[in-house]
């Protein structure tokens, strides 16, 4: 809709490392979707939610209330960021190789800033880098990207004028670009044919979106290595 | 914030104090490094971001949203603002869920308080009132993402920034059938074939020169200190809110004094903090003022926090 | 003064996961009931000499935090079963009403005590419910829906045999409309006579399950 | 009170049969369980089993006042209750992780496919629209729960009428069913869900899990597609690590999963009309009798399978203890009167069948004599012997199936034909 | 601790079956003698309340009263106050008694909760009642208090005269403003004065049933079983709740007698004032 071709993604640009009392911590954006997310390293958590042969993942998404077009009074807590919470609880449970922390909880705080489209595919980049930066072990950098299909056309990277109520739309996360399939979140009826164009131009997209998101871990690593010695 | 510090250096610290030295080299009465960009967010009427010291950071949005209210009682309305104040869990995992929250009304009590006479402080902030019972409410709302201390000085700063950003389209309205009014946004005669939708719509500021600043002080041993660190706050004996708002030119009249936190304090001791403040706050509201002004207009949405 | 008692259904062990549950339908109104068994219950709610009883009644819409079935059920409970022999437990029993086409509080109990038989709870006495309406001075026995709409007074008797004379005794009521007194006595009387025939029920189903259970 | 785990020996057992391909109820892989379907008396209440999962499902209408972002759509409520009835490990009122996955996974289905048509429910825009509440109430669990609670919901949802409306200037006049034929809510399409068991890495399939398969899985995906082909819904359950691939064919399973299921629902709903229209009020779930096992998509043969001592015994105790009884027609259930009429009884359809007539003549007949001595006229005992012998001959043929009970097979086969059983015996 | 306490605690069936035999109750008082009933009118708030105290029970009840359209839903609605000695499955259980009672129309006709214009006619708007029910102290059952005090507060209701200012013929949805209250106001008519009375049985050693009138908490516990009777006018019973079993009917009429002449008593307290 906005100038750019139906399998071109919006200019991400990241930042990682910037909150200080945070393991780790990135800022992503996706064009006009900016989410700030901070994880906070594998420790001693709640005993309700201890677990004796892995480590257990709280994660929580919170909007901002100015970050839709429509002012939301409470920034989470409502049924919709709960879903979205457990459904990245979900994904990384199997991306993180939890069972290197037994008896322990990784807290994972994701807030979008503001939200144009396909937050949940911004969340889990932003996520996944995030992670990078505390090294905390993983399988692989989880790359995720949210795409509809227009008249058996797909297109991908919506954006929220795109993302109306008619257009079916699969977010599809998967690790490192391989063909292991983390998460998948369908909207909207979608028809059985268009499946499986739909998912094979999520699955390039997302190896596209993974190279960017390891240049980037690159680069952080590159810098910080003086520092680490 | 979990800053742990043993005995002795918090002796340190405070012996430093009570000679009007601390440990970054400031004085009592200066603030940290404060960076403030206005229009960062596409998405809001008006939004504005300040970073105190490196470390707290602090976003405010603002929205407008059109309000009916009975126009008969004209003395007492409301003033038109809404405030909320909210602590992303970022900033540290105690504010995970419900965590933050307390604080978090306390801080919005705080604002609203402080803004409660809106309508002689922004001059112009009569015009809201649209004719016959319609006016525009303004939600504001500030995220808190990173905490690290001092976090009202950076609200405030914060709330004044976006309210000058704040760009209120003009209004024409019509009566329609039944009571209710039709609102259009008024825009520029532009003949030709422009769509109707590209025009920007001419709006307005509000005049926020006489907008109150909110700041802490707090008593650390015999000595009143300013925008405090996360250090200093853990010897911190006693906190003051102490609210300004400039009447002319350089002398300020105090808004409101909020006790915040327990501790003894004395009547002098009060007196002497707010004689403080209101040094400190006169360098920064001109700096502010300045600051304001000469922000050159960047293409809304530039990426920030790089 | 009589009319005529609906014939009743009952399947007992209808379910997988329930200790004792019960199918049990009288004319067209049907309850599904199920007990799960004397087992450990949270610490803050234990009770030292005897069980704790959790009965709930959900009908099938609505929110069912609280049902005024849910009292007289519980009571009649504790008079008939000895809940010293169990104590620091507690015994979780399920009613759905399923389909409700006039006494269903009669139903229920009746629902209750098969569940209970079927989980193997020692009973003191036997126990079954009765639903007695008065239309324009008729006093009726197990009342349709349409019937109930039509009365103006409802009686709910809960009827347990004694437990030395074992003759038939009222050990809970719930009467609600204007009813002289010796109506009253009628309707104890007509609900003593039913319960006869519902004990002879309950005789006939049970022996047919244990027959065949042990062969 | 707490689930016994599954135990270690247990586990291994159940996962080296699934990869050899058998299970302990004789499934293949790739079998579905037997559906049963059976539609209540009162309208919009309908009761589905799969197996041994067994899930009611009530809908209701009632007024209330719009969102106010969207003033004219009608509101759908969905709630869940798990009932220890179920699994003793659930408790009243209390909707744990399970409860809240599962009323999520429900509106996902129901609510946001816009299955329903949301317009149609605005009385007046803005003050009064309908709300309809779908409650669902899991009565015993062995699986595949989701796929029970959906099936139920959507049959519900088919068979649930709403009262007719008529606005008047400063209040809305709600009918009973007696005044205003009660309108159906339309529904664009109806979406099924099915539950697929994956296992290592998701190389093996395994389709309608019961409980104890579902424990040692590594996960499960949940996919909801209806008739016309379209993916409803798609959900990927715990950590689970797919290839597009996998995930396609698990849709086509689903996809003609759904068809058959749909044809089940639409003649479910078609019988119970019929017969609502010849004024013959079912009753319902009185009535479900177990006897009937549903032949599934298995060759009749199968029917008499090897008797193993539990599955016959089973049979039999639903045999001997449900004691068959003549049917008596019962008088018509007044579905949600309206307290408005209080009138609204008297008249009654006058074509009740002569049972009514007979049962009303024995009320004024008796006379309010009250006999003491325990010989009273009450023709319970007769009744009752009269049973007895009829039972002796354990001949099924005065057997009565009112549940309106439909056999599915993929592949029509001559001997297997669709059996509408719907043969009414009155006595 | 005397040795009657330590007595009452080990064995309190036998304690108090000492007290049963000879007829008084621990305290002295005989075990037919009903507890005091003191009620006040009018004094918190609302269109109508009362405060009752009876024996050691005390509760407020207050009724506000709203105007709304005409509508088939129920006039009525309670609302118990939370407090620690009342569990919430209690006072839902009240609730429901007291609910169930209005809806019967024990208290109050549905026609004469339909509001007046000051000439008398009936107005198409209907008055709402919302009874609150404060209580202060708690022991044993709470029904008769409840049952009473809502009596009290009903009697003590005085309802304002409407003025509807639009023309009858006028179809157009009334508006809110178009309601004014009028100062002249008039009692409610009350349909049935209710009296509610709890008695609890106790079986002594040589199991002979004793009929105590209300019983508190530590006494219920001992009896073999409670029934509560509400009496309406021409000494109707409107409600009978009984929980344990009771050998033979005449108890239950000598519990009917007693209630009848308690109901008379407190009508004539209440014509008084």
């Amino acid at each position: 809709m906005d100038g750019r071709r139906p399998s071109q993604i919006r200019n991400i640009n990241t930042r990682l490392g910037l909150n200080r009392n945070a393991e780790g911590s990135c800022y992503i954006e996706h064009g006009n979707t900016k989410v700030l997310c901070a994880v906070y390293g594998p420790y001693e958590g709640k005993a309700s939610k201890r677990l004796e042969n892995r480590c257990s993942i709280v994660c929580q998404y919170s909007a901002t209330t100015f970050s839709g077009l429509e002012r939301k009074n409470r920034p989470r807590g409502d049924r919709k960021s709960t879903e979205i919470s457990r459904l990245l609880e979900k994904a990384f449970e199997s991306v993180i190789l939890t069972d290197s922390f037994p008896r322990s909880q990784i807290d994972i705080f994701c807030e979008v800033i503001q939200g144009d489209g396909s937050n949940l595919a911004a969340c889990i980049n932003a996520i996944s880098l995030a992670l990078a930066d505390a090294g905390i072990p993983m399988k692989g950098i989880a790359s995720a990207v949210t795409c509809g299909v227009i008249e058996g056309k797909p297109i991908v990277d919506l954006t929220s004028r795109e993302e109306t109520d008619l257009l079916p739309r699969v977010t599809l996360a998967t690790i490192s670009g391989r063909d292991e399939v983390v998460l998948v979140e369908l909207q909207n009826r979608l028809h059985i044919d268009h499946l499986n164009t739909v998912m094979e131009t999520a699955k390039s997209t997302c190896a596209d979106v993974y190279e960017c998101l390891a240049v980037v871990a690159q680069q952080h690593i590159r810098a910080c290595a003086p520092i680490l010695g | 914030m979990e800053v742990y510090l043993s005995d002795d250096e918090k002796l340190f610290l405070i012996a430093g104090i009570e000679d009007n030295i601390r440990n970054d080299g400031r004085t009592c009465a200066d603030f940290r490094q404060v960076v403030l960009e206005q229009g960062v967010l596409t998405g809001t009427n008006g939004s504005c971001r300040v970073q105190l010291g490196h470390t707290t950071d602090v976003l405010a949005g603002i929205k407008l949203e059109l309000e009916s209210f009975d126009k008969d009682s004209e003395k007492n309305t409301p003033p038109p603002f809404k405030f909320f104040v909210d602590f992303s869990a970022n900033a540290s995992s105690q504010f995970a869920g419900k965590g933050g929250d307390e604080y978090a009304e306390e801080l919005s009590a705080a604002l609203t308080t402080a803004y409660s006479n809106s309508y002689d402080i922004l001059g112009n902030l009569k015009k809201v009132q649209l004719a016959d019972g319609y006016r525009w409410k303004i939600y504001v709302d500030v995220t808190v993402l990173q905490w690290n201390g001092s976090v009202i000085d950076a609200i405030s700063l914060g709330v004044i920034g976006a309210l000058h950003n704040l760009s209120i389209p003009e209004v024409e309205i019509s009566p329609d059938d039944g009571g209710k009014v039709s609102i259009v946004l008024k825009r520029p005669r532009t003949g030709g074939n422009v769509r109707d939708e590209e025009v920007p719509v001419d709006t307005w500021k509000l005049d926020v020169s006489r907008c109150p600043l909110l700041v802490t002080v707090s008593k650390i041993g015999t000595g009143n200190v300013i925008d405090c660190t996360p250090e200093e706050e853990t010897c911190i004996r006693s906190q003051l809110w102490v609210g300004l708002t400039p009447i002319s030119n350089n002398d300020f009249e105090v808004t409101c004094v909020k006790q915040v936190g327990s501790g003894l304090l004395e009547i002098e001791s009060v007196n002497e903090m707010i004689s403080l403040s209101s040094g400190a706050v006169k360098g920064l509201h001109s700096a502010l003022l300045h600051r304001l002004k000469t922000e050159e207009y960047r293409k809304p949405g530039h990426s920030f926090l790089l | 003064m009589s009319g005529r008692l609906r014939e009743m259904r009952c399947e007992l062990a209808y379910l997988k996961n329930a200790d004792g549950s019960v199918c049990f339908s009288q004319g067209a109104t049907c309850i599904w009931a199920s007990c799960s068994g004397p087992g450990d219950i949270h610490r803050a709610r234990a009770n030292d000499e005897k069980m704790v009883l959790d009965v709930s009644f959900r009908a099938n819409t609505g929110d069912n935090k609280f049902h005024p079935l849910n009292n007289i059920i519980t009571s009649t409970l504790e008079k008939v079963i000895n809940l010293q022999l169990f104590p620091h437990t507690t015994q979780v029993i399920t009613l759905h009403g399923i389909q409700d086409d006039g006494s269903i509080g009669a139903a229920a109990l009746n629902a209750t005590c098969f569940a209970l038989l079927d989980n193997g709870l020692p009973f003191d006495t036997i126990f079954c419910g009765v639903t007695i309406v008065r239309i324009n001075g008729e006093l009726i026995i197990d009342p349709t829906a349409k019937q109930e709409s039509q009365s103006d007074a409802k009686i709910l008797l809960a009827v347990c045999r004694n437990r030395t004379t074992s003759a038939p005794e009222i050990c809970a009521s719930d009467t609600i409309g204007d009813l002289t007194i010796d109506e009253l006595e009628n309707a104890w009387l007509l609900a003593k006579q039913t319960a006869l025939s519902i004990f002879e029920f309950y005789r006939v189903s049970l022996e047919r399950k244990h027959s065949t259970d042990f062969c | 009170m707490r689930t016994q785990p599954l135990t270690i020996c247990e586990k291994t057992l159940i996962v080296e049969s699934l990869r050899a391909g058998k299970r302990l109820d004789f499934r293949s892989r790739e079998e579905f369980r037997n559906v049963k379907l059976i539609v209540g008396s009162e309208i919009g209440t309908a009761i589905c089993s799969i197996g041994q999962t067994k899930v009611i499902c009530a809908v209701s209408a009632e007024i209330t006042e719009p969102s106010s972002m969207r003033p004219q759509k009608g509101v759908i409520n969905i709630d869940v209750d798990l009932s220890p009835m179920a699994n003793y490990s659930h408790e009243h009122d209390r909707m744990g992780q399970k409860g809240m996955e599962l009323t999520r996974l429900l509106e996902l289905i129901i609510r946001d496919s816009r299955c329903i048509d949301v317009e149609s429910l605005c009385i007046r825009a803005g003050k009064e629209v309908w709300k309809i509440k779908v409650d669902v109430r899991i009565l015993d669990e062995d699986g595949s729960i989701l796929d029970c609670a959906c099936l139920a919901a959507i049959t519900a949802l088919q068979h649930f009428k709403r009262p007719n409306v008529t606005l008047e200037p400063h209040h809305t006049l709600v009918y009973s069913e007696y005044e205003k034929s009660p309108i159906p809510l339309n529904i664009y399409h109806m979406p099924i869900c099915t539950t697929i068991g994956l296992l290592d890495k998701g190389s093996t399939i395994i389709i309608d899990p019961t409980e104890k398969e579902s424990e040692c899985l590594d996960g499960t995906i949940v996919v909801a597609c209806n008739k016309r082909k379209e993916v409803c819904a798609l959900h990927q359950s715990t950590n689970l690590i797919l290839t597009t691939k996998q995930i396609e064919n698990c849709v086509k399973l689903a996809m003609s999963r759904a068809e058959e299921l749909s044809s089940v629902v639409i003649d479910v709903i078609r019988q119970d009309q019929r017969e609502r229209s010849a004024f013959k009020r079912p009753s319902g779930f009185a009535i479900t009798s177990p006897a009937i096992i549903l032949n599934e998509n298995r060759v009749v043969a199968q029917q008499i399978r090897a008797p193993i001592k539990m599955e016959i015994e089973q049979e039999e105790i639903e045999e001997e203890e449900s004691e068959k009884q003549r049917q008596a027609y019962q008088s018509s259930v007044i579905m949600n009167e309206n307290p408005l009429r209080s009138d609204g009884v008297k008249q009654e359809e006058i074509d009740e069948e002569q049972m009514i007539d007979e049962q009303l003549a024995n009320i004024q007949q008796s006379v309010n004599r009250v006999e003491l001595d325990n010989k009273q006229s009450l023709d319970r005992h007769g009744e009752i012997q009269e049973v007895d012998d009829l039972l002796a001959g354990l001949g099924d043929d005065d057997e009565e199936e009112e549940s309106t009970v439909v056999t599915l097979g993929d592949t029509v086969d001559e001997e297997d034909e669709i059996v509408l059983v719907a043969k009414k015996k009155r006595f | 601790m005397t040795s009657s306490e330590i007595f009452r605690v080990i064995n309190p069936h036998g304690y108090f079956d000492k007290f049963f035999s000879n007829g008084i109750f621990p305290d002295g008082r005989h075990i037919l003698s009903s507890q005091k009933l003191v009620f006040k009118q009018g004094e918190c708030g609302g269109v109508g309340s009362s405060i009752v105290t009876f024996g050691n029970v005390t509760i407020s009840c207050t009724i506000e009263a709203s105007v709304s359209l005409e509508s088939d839903a129920s006039l009525v609605s309670v609302e118990i106050a939370e407090t620690q000695q009342l569990d919430e499955k209690q006072s839902e259980e009240y609730c429901g008694i007291l609910l169930s009672l209005f809806e019967k129309e024990y208290f109050v006709k549905r026609e004469s909760m339909k509001c007046r214009n000051n000439s008398g006619e009936k107005l198409p708007l209907d008055w709402v009642f919302k009874i609150v029910v404060k209580v202060l102290s708690v022991d044993g059952d709470l029904l008769d208090s409840l049952v009473a005090a809502v009596g009290a507060a009903l009697k003590n209701t005085k309802l304002p005269t409407i003025v509807l200012n639009r023309g009858l013929e006028d179809e157009s949805a009334i508006e809110k403003t178009q309601i004014l209250v009028d100062e002249a106001n008039y009692h409610l008519e009350i349909n049935n004065i209710l009296m509610s009375c709890t008695f609890g049985i106790f079986l002594n050693q040589e199991n002979k049933e004793i009929l105590i009138v209300s019983p508190d908490v530590e006494i219920s516990n001992v009896c073999t079983a409670t029934v509560t009777v509400i009496i309406g006018n021409d000494s109707k019973i409107a409600f009978c709740r009984q929980r344990g079993s009771i050998s033979e009917f005449q108890i239950l009429r000598k519990m009917t007698e007693i209630t009848i002449d308690r109901r008379n008593k407190f009508v004539e307290a209440l014509q008084k004032s």
